[in-house]
């Protein structure tokens, strides 16, 4: 085993032990040691996992088993690690974003009291701690554990501000959605478990590529665990039906938003799709159903960040419609592009967010892009990388956002031309409400308040540099992905994670490939140019018809209070006014009182007169006479 | 031998206490270092002693009856003793301040009830099983009654009353079983040779069963314990839901399941679909609790459904889970009812609508809350996610045709769960502070000490389970042998 | 044998002892110490030792179980006169005659426990009962008690007249009134026979008040003066039941398959109107009162069943029965109301007195780890061998009993007295009560105790 | 004369007594009603020893004074009775002073 590797249990662990101190020393820690061990631990492990990455590159991956975490007769689950591609990227994709969002936050939460300022950082490596452990699992257990634990952090994070009452409930909507998604999670373990008998990735794929389809693992099975792990990726990545967790989200801190809901918790349902190819190649109903629900997903999202006015319920919705796509690309067979899609968009919707941080923090924490306008003047560094997410995001070439976007829409394309249609009207889309946001904030005249107008300034270099960094990202991080058609055999990516999740099958002649370059970038360039004739001067109006519908967010939350939250209510209250009190216990008393009551009634047998006693007597011998000598007898 | 110690060391407590009162500082002391004791006695039985000498004890007793004073500490003994000296210590530490009218009688009379737990936990006999199963509950009725709230009397009552009702028929099917013996004998051993027929099994299976499912409670034995919960003093409480439902879980280990495994598997999609509604419907009840101790009293109701339809899920792994269950949910419900006790000494209030914005001032206490609170509905790393998952696991993969239905119920209750926990944890630790939470709960340093406890063993057994199983691994595979369907119906 | 005659004689001399001892002190002290002299000579005679042979012609055989039987009822009266006996002085100034009238009632309960002869039987019963009316009667002021009095006299002598007839039907089938077992055909089914069966059945009840011939039970025992309702509803409602097995088991063992499901009918209806009726009471002596025929149903189960369980069982009954119900009467006693509100808060200032009553109430209700409960238990298996519907019943009825013994408990320890009169008790009292409770409990953790005297 | 005609006659005195004792209010009547049932006994007692020594003389089984111990049985009982009778009448006359009335009806203090 490589040298490397046996310094895997250090990534995790170092956010761990940050956690740690940053908790149990919140009262003594001072903000610029709390910030320091904060980050400095990410630091640390994003270096170890760039040595990992590394020797994975040379070819090699392994699996470490550190301890029995259950061994029961007949199930042995221990807590393993493993090192291969997929989980390599993943994990510099993390701790690389993390440390900058790290860095960020030092600068981003300075008001806070240094006490609420160290649990911010305990809650934060806690949560880098739990995705590298999600990450880095070496079975569906441990995954789990990263899996609510990273949910776990998230109800923390977004709950951070406990004192104001909406945030908490933000955040245990988010925890409670996940847990339904974990649920699904869950039961497909389980149902691995009593089918192969393991959990471990390794022996469960082997099992399934031996016995998929027969009596011992039917495709049924493979349907429903396929069908499940699904359920609970929608749960994590915040897709239909279970997505509307993570516009609420967005009451957290904004460096929160941009660590967890953009660039990587929110992909730990992709990953664990991605980790799991083997079984979904073997279920075709499972592989559309997907497709179709990440190309919904991501229409849906794009349709309502349309009217969205809250700067960051625009990237959220923007989020979401990225997950969608990522989906799409799950469906089509696509994994590579998936993952290349994730890579990227991590980078240009972390820039993004930390972006929208950056103008808040300006604003004095006015979200409202309609009393925005105009600070590219104030703000020149936020408004240039801002513009970078928007154009990577958008998907121009040669920004990171074109490739990926571009590898989605070929697999869509082969995959399904009708699904390649409307992923490409939603790109537009998605180019269109990220101008719109653009213009809104940065262009024409400030529509704020003249105190807000004073307040403006860019954000301290701690801010600014990790922005300019990840702008630096979301040009680049694309040209690990370059299709063949460019430049040949530059798709390092592509041949970097085929040993995991296989190649790309489909060939298909560069004409068609070209084709569809052009389309797309084309498309994208005339949307731009649209946005920007109709938002450069915005003038408030009233949105009418069906972007009025798109504006209330095509209605879903009510729709799922009325249709699941009302009548769960309805029925606790029932169950706990009428049921209880007057069914259960009722009964149960009434039997006790009936006791007393026949009590009460026999006594008066007991006339108290000598007559009725001798009578009673006399009867009762006279009965017992008659009945044994003409009856018994 | 050790077995003995453990009955001894309480039991010389108690009576010395009633003899000789004291006032609180004394009892709390005394008490305190007897629990001590038992626990380090507890500690050398699992790190020195292991010989079936050390771990049985029989003498004579009632032998015209057929009866004899045995006591063996199987791997269920042992789980549940550790809990039982655990949880006392801890308890006894967490009230050193915590002052309590005529302390030297309560003081003896959980010591008492100590005795009679553990002597339940370890009986090989079914007629002192039965003497101890009592001996329990009459210190706890007691306890509720004599310290509790406006309503304990009639409520304890109930409670006493319910109990008892179930529990002579279950003597009667003792009763029942020791004349079916070869040699009229009570001991487990003696009962297991008998051969019933399933007739047999099906009205002995719920002669028993009827007792246990009061003691648990199963739903809809349940009515009893949401008041009694709540009546009661919460360190009677604590006992009450941490060690004392406990008994009915290993009513139907160590004689429900053995005894009668084909009527367990006649009667179990019954039983398991009362346990599944039971987690269900607390659920939905906990949800709308705005008392505090009735909130737990449910969501305990809940996690004692997933332990009994395990029971009956009849297979290994829902046997293991089960058995860690028992260890690890005792130590959570623990903390909980300790929080809860701390709560409302320190606001005057157990109503969550009044409370709220807690976590502003005393940060320490809502850490303990929230992590506890989070063991409670079972988050991976704490101690009751490896025994919920495999009992999750293991219904799953009961016999039963119905398993999907019982899945989706247990499920439910997984989800609503965090329903009400997080909705208990925002209503009363988040938004502004109240005027009742508006000064800092400081806390006292062996509160402090025995909640690090709780929290440590939380942590510790939630990131390595193995100690556990490997207590009870050999328990639950010869359970399994002797309740395996699969093998009963080849042999018959 | 030996305490037939000495407390006949015990009962002569206390009645004297009134013309020369003025001190009443010392006439209880003769009393205690008789009552000692009998307990010894009782357990001489276990080893087969007399104080004089005679030929009593087969009318009375002292056998083990007679004698236990006997010294049960000895251990129980003593400690009802160390207990209560005192307390007789409350009643009125015949302190020496009560004691003598209560000596001739052993007399009596020894001829009923060791009749072979029914004739025996007939004149222990009449022993037991005529002293009975008259100390029912003994408060001569109070009304209560010569209403007690007057019912208990009617309606006793009324039995008297049936168990007569079933006598002289039982000598009309067979020649004699020997209480041996006949196998001769002729008398086994003759109707005469079964009449006798019946007629016997019906005036045992009686006399142990198993309904439905209980109606006497609670108004006497109400009206009765507490100390002598505390003496009949043990002692002798517990020696009758020995002599009620002995009749029905050795004599009538051949008409088992007769009266066996009226006993059974019988066992049924007592413990039904027993514990439903205690459960509202509001009097403790009268609460007792019917919790007296609730017991009477369980022992009831020993003459139902044909076997040995049962009978040790009874024994066990007796001892643990006795002493509780002595224990609690005794507490009735200095009470100044009997209703359960004189309980409140006892335990606040008689912590020993109410810890004893716990354990009386606990044994009564049959509770583990006091007599009561195995006594309960013996009685159970025994019934389940044949019935188990009616053992089902009777568990199921004590479990009803908790409900009025625990008021007892709730009033002493939860409840506050409203009126904080003080009760005091004599020095020694709850030292003795104590040593009574401790009994009851040792009785239900070493029954060898007392069954080991049945067989070595 | 067959046994079966006394046997009716004790019967029916029997019954006369209890009718008796049902019926009558007055405490001293009752209790002359319930000697009336015990005579019947006596009546019938001594029926059956005849009825037994003349069976013992027809089978000629040697029997030691056979039926004797019935006619024994009779005088223990009038004894019995009579002791009764001392205690009873004494009662008797201890209610009547206290309420001036043997009327049993009016002796319902001690009920329910």
């Amino acid at each position: 085993m490589h040298s490397s590797f046996q310094l895997a249990f250090l990534i995790p662990l170092l956010p761990l032990i940050g956690c740690l101190i940053n908790g149990l020393g919140r009262n003594w820690l001072s903000k610029q040691w709390s910030g320091l061990i904060g980050s400095g631990t990410v630091l640390g492990s994003f270096l170890i996992s760039l040595l990992v990455f590394q020797t994975v590159e040379t070819g090699q991956d392994a699996v470490i088993a550190y301890f029995d975490f259950i061994r029961v007769e007949g199930l042995h689950i221990p807590f393993a690690f493993q090192l291969d591609a997929l989980s390599s990227l993943f994990l510099l994709i993390i701790t690389s974003i993390g440390f900058l969002i790290h860095v960020y936050s030092i600068a981003y939460m300075h008001q806070e009291s240094s006490s609420s300022f160290a649990r911010y950082f305990s809650y934060l490596n806690l949560f880098v701690f739990s995705m590298l452990l999600l990450v880095l699992g070496g079975n569906y257990v441990v995954m789990f554990i990263g899996w609510e634990g990273v949910g776990l952090c998230s109800y923390l994070l977004i709950g951070f501000w406990f004192k104001n009452l909406e945030s908490t409930k933000a955040a245990n909507k988010a925890f409670i959605m996940n847990r339904i998604g974990d649920l699904a999670f869950l039961l497909a373990i389980f149902w691995l478990i009593i089918k192969t008998g393991s959990a471990s990735f390794l022996e469960v794929f082997d099992f399934i590529q031996a016995n998929g389809g027969t009596v011992k693992f039917s495709a049924t099975d493979i349907t429903v665990v396929t069908l499940l792990l699904f359920i609970g990726a929608t749960g994590k990545s915040a897709q239909l039906p279970l997505y509307t967790w993570l516009p609420d989200a967005m009451a957290g801190p904004t460096p929160v938003s941009a660590l967890i809901h953009a660039a990587t918790m929110v992909t730990a349902g992709i990953y664990m799709i991605a980790r799991s190819n083997v079984i979904y190649s073997l279920a075709p109903f499972t592989m559309s159903l997907i497709s179709w629900v990440g190309l919904a997903t991501a229409f849906l999202a794009a349709t309502i960040a349309l009217q969205q006015f809250d700067i960051k319920k625009v990237l959220a919705y923007s989020i979401v419609s990225q997950l969608g796509f990522i989906f799409l690309a799950l469906g089509s067979g696509a994994y590579i592009a998936a993952v290349f899609h994730v890579f990227t968009q991590a980078f240009f919707n972390a820039l993004l967010f930390l972006g929208s941080g950056s103008v808040i923090h300006a604003m004095g924490g006015e979200q409202d892009i309609r009393k925005m306008g105009g600070l590219s003047g104030k703000l020149k560094i936020t408004y240039f990388t801002f513009m970078i997410g928007c154009l990577a995001i958008a998907g121009l070439p040669p920004l990171s956002g074109f490739f990926s976007k571009d590898a989605i829409l070929l697999s869509a394309f082969l995959h399904q031309p009708l699904q390649y249609g409307l992923a490409l009207f939603t790109a537009f889309l998605t180019a269109f409400y990220m101008f719109r946001l653009l213009f809104l904030t940065f262009h024409g005249s400030f529509r704020g308040t003249a105190a807000q107008q004073a307040h403006l300034h860019e954000s301290p270099a701690l801010m600014t540099v990790p922005l300019i960094l990840l702008a630096l990202l979301s040009v680049v991080g694309g040209w690990i992905g370059i299709p063949s058609v460019l430049i040949h055999d530059a798709d390092r990516l592509g041949t970097f994670l085929s040993p995991v999740v296989g190649p790309m099958l489909h060939e298909v002649s560069h004409a068609t490939k070209w084709v569809l370059m052009t389309v797309s970038a084309g498309g994208v360039l005339l949307t731009l140019g649209f946005a920007g004739y109709r938002f450069s001067n915005y003038s408030a109006t009233e949105s009418k018809g069906i972007f009025r519908f798109f504006e209330h967010k095509w209605y879903v939350d009510q729709l799922y209070e009325h249709v699941v939250g009302k009548p769960i209510t309805y029925m606790s209250r029932l169950l706990n006014e009428w049921v209880e009190p007057r069914l259960i216990d009722a009964l149960v008393n009434r039997v006790g009182r009936s006791v007393q009551l026949a009590g009460k009634q026999i006594r008066f047998l007991q006339s108290g007169k000598i007559g009725s006693y001798v009578l009673l007597m006399v009867l009762a011998m006279v009965t017992v006479l008659l009945v044994q000598f003409f009856i018994r007898k | 031998m050790v077995v003995l110690l453990l009955l001894l060391i309480p039991l010389i407590g108690a009576s010395f206490l009633f003899l000789y009162k004291g006032d609180h500082q004394f009892a709390s002391t005394a008490s305190l270092k007897l629990s001590l004791v038992s626990l380090l006695v507890m500690c050398l039985r699992l790190f020195c002693w292991h010989t079936p000498e050390q771990l049985s004890f029989t003498a004579p007793w009632l032998t015209s009856l057929g009866s004899s004073f045995s006591l063996r500490m199987d791997g269920l003994g042992t789980i549940l003793s550790l809990l039982t000296t655990t949880a006392y210590f801890l308890l006894f530490w967490y009230m050193r301040s915590r002052t309590i009218e005529r302390p030297a009688a309560f003081f003896a009379w959980l010591l008492l009830a100590q005795v009679g737990m553990l002597g339940v936990f370890l009986a090989m006999d079914s007629l002192l099983f039965y003497f101890f199963w009592e001996l329990a509950l009459i210190p706890m009725y007691f306890l509720a009654s004599q310290w509790g709230g406006a309503r304990s009397v009639s409520v304890t009552f109930k409670f006493f009353i319910y109990t008892f009702l179930g529990s002579v028929f279950m003597l009667i099917g003792i009763l029942y079983l020791q004349s079916k013996t070869a040699d009229h004998s009570f001991a487990l051993e003696s009962i297991k040779k008998i051969k019933l027929t399933s007739d047999q099994q099906s009205w002995l299976f719920w002669f028993f069963f009827i007792a246990f499912a009061i003691k648990l409670p199963v739903f809809p034995f349940h009515t009893w314990q949401p008041d009694t919960y709540e009546e009661s003093a919460t360190p009677v409480t604590a006992i009450l839901s941490a060690i004392m439902v406990k008994m009915g879980v290993l009513g139907l280990l160590r004689w429900v399941l053995p005894l009668f495994p084909i009527a367990s598997y006649m009667w179990g999609d019954v039983v398991m679909s009362m346990a599944v509604a039971g987690i269900v419907y607390a659920s939905f009840l906990a949800m709308q609790q705005v008392d505090l101790k009735r909130l737990i009293a449910y969501s305990s109701i809940a996690h004692i459904g997933l332990m009994t339809a395990g029971a009956f899920a009849l297979n290994q792994l829902a046997y293991q889970g089960l058995l860690i269950q028992l260890f690890t949910h005792g130590i959570n419900i623990l903390g909980m009812w300790i929080l809860a006790d701390i709560i409302e000494r320190k606001t005057g209030t157990r109503s969550i609508d009044s409370l709220g914005g807690i976590a502003q001032h005393s940060p320490t206490l809502t850490i303990f809350f929230v992590i506890i609170a989070l063991a409670n509905i079972a988050l991976p790393l704490t101690n009751a996610f490896v025994g919920e998952f495999l009992l999750f696991a293991g219904v799953l993969a009961t016999p039963s045709t119905y398993y999907w239905a019982f899945a989706v119920a247990v499920g439910l209750g997984i989800i609503l769960s965090a329903v009400y926990t997080l909705r208990m944890i925002r209503a009363v630790f988040y938004g502004q502070p109240s005027a009742r939470t508006s000064m800092a709960i400081r806390l006292a340093l062996h509160e402090v000490g025995a909640l690090v406890f709780i929290v440590g063993l939380i942590l510790f057994f939630g990131i390595c389970p193995q100690p556990l199983i490997d207590m009870t691994a050999d328990f639950s595979k010869d359970l399994f042998g002797q309740t395996d369907i699969t093998s009963l119906f080849r042999k018959s | 044998m030996n305490a037939l005659f000495v407390s006949a004689i015990l009962g002569v001399l206390l009645m004297l002892s009134s013309l020369f001892i003025k001190d009443r002190n010392y006439i209880h002290a003769l009393a205690l110490a008789g009552l000692a002299v009998l307990f010894a000579i009782n357990l001489a005679e276990f080893d087969g030792w007399l104080l004089f042979e005679m030929d009593l012609s087969g009318m009375l055989r002292f056998d083990r179980y007679a004698l236990v039987m006997n010294a049960i009822g000895l251990a129980s009266f003593f400690f009802y006169l160390l207990l209560s006996g005192s307390a007789m002085e409350k009643v009125g100034p015949h302190h020496a005659d009560y004691l003598a009238l209560l000596f001739f009632i052993c007399a009596g309960l020894f001829m009923v426990t060791g009749f072979e002869s029914l004739l025996i039987l007939f004149l222990g019963i009449e022993v037991v009962s005529i002293p009975l009316y008259i100390l029912t009667g003994s408060d001569k002021r109070n009304l209560k008690s010569n209403e007690a009095a007057l019912k208990y006299f009617l309606l006793g002598s009324f039995s008297t007249g049936l168990l007569l007839l079933g006598i002289a039907f039982f000598y009309g089938a067979r020649g004699n009134f020997m209480a041996t077992v006949s196998v001769d055909p002729t008398v086994v089914g003759s109707s005469l026979q079964l009449a006798a069966v019946l007629l016997l059945l019906f005036a045992m009840s009686f006399k142990v008040s198993v309904a439905p011939f209980h109606f006497w039970t609670p108004d006497v025992y109400d009206g009765a003066p507490t100390v002598f309702t505390s003496f009949m509803a043990t002692i002798v409602k517990v020696a009758l039941f020995a002599a009620f097995v002995r009749l029905f088991e050795d004599t009538f063992s051949l008409q088992f398959s007769l009266w066996q499901p009226w006993v059974a009918g019988f066992v049924v209806v007592t413990l039904l109107i027993g514990n439903l009726t205690a459960v509202f009471q509001q009097s403790v002596k009268r609460m007792l009162a019917y919790s007296s025929i609730a017991q009477a149903g369980f022992m009831l189960l020993a003459v139902y069943t044909i076997n040995g369980d049962s009978k040790e069982g009874l024994l066990l009954y007796a001892a643990s029965y006795s002493l509780a119900t002595i224990g609690i009467f005794a507490v009735l006693v200095y009470l100044q109301d009997h209703t359960f509100e004189g309980f409140n808060g006892l335990a606040k200032k008689q912590p020993i007195v109410a810890a004893s009553l716990v354990i009386f109430s606990l044994s009564l209700a049959g509770i583990p780890l006091t007599g009561g409960f195995l006594a309960k238990l013996f009685m159970i298996k025994a019934a389940l061998a044949y019935q188990p519907w009616l053992a089902i019943v009777s568990v199921v009825m004590a479990v009803v009993s908790v409900f009025y013994y625990f008021r007892l408990i709730q009033a002493m320890y939860f409840r506050k007295d409203a009126q904080s009169i003080s009760i005091e008790f004599p020095k020694s009292f709850p030292i003795g009560l104590l040593v009574t409770a401790l009994i009851v409990v040792l009785l239900g953790i070493f029954p060898e105790a007392i069954l080991g005297l049945l067989y070595f | 004369m067959p046994i079966n005609y006394y046997l009716f006659l004790a019967i029916a005195l029997f019954s006369i007594g209890v009718v008796g004792v049902l019926t009558r209010r007055n405490a001293i009547i009752i209790f002359m009603c319930i000697e009336l049932m015990l005579n019947a006994v006596n009546l019938l007692l001594v029926a059956f020893s005849k009825m037994h020594y003349n069976q013992a003389a027809a089978t000629a089984i040697p029997v030691a004074n056979p039926g004797i111990d019935g006619q024994l049985f009779v005088f223990f009982i009038m004894v019995a009775a009579a002791a009764e009778v001392s205690v009873g009448l004494a009662i008797i006359v201890m209610l009547y002073r206290n309420i001036h009335s043997v009327d049993i009806n009016f002796l319902n203090r001690l009920k329910h």
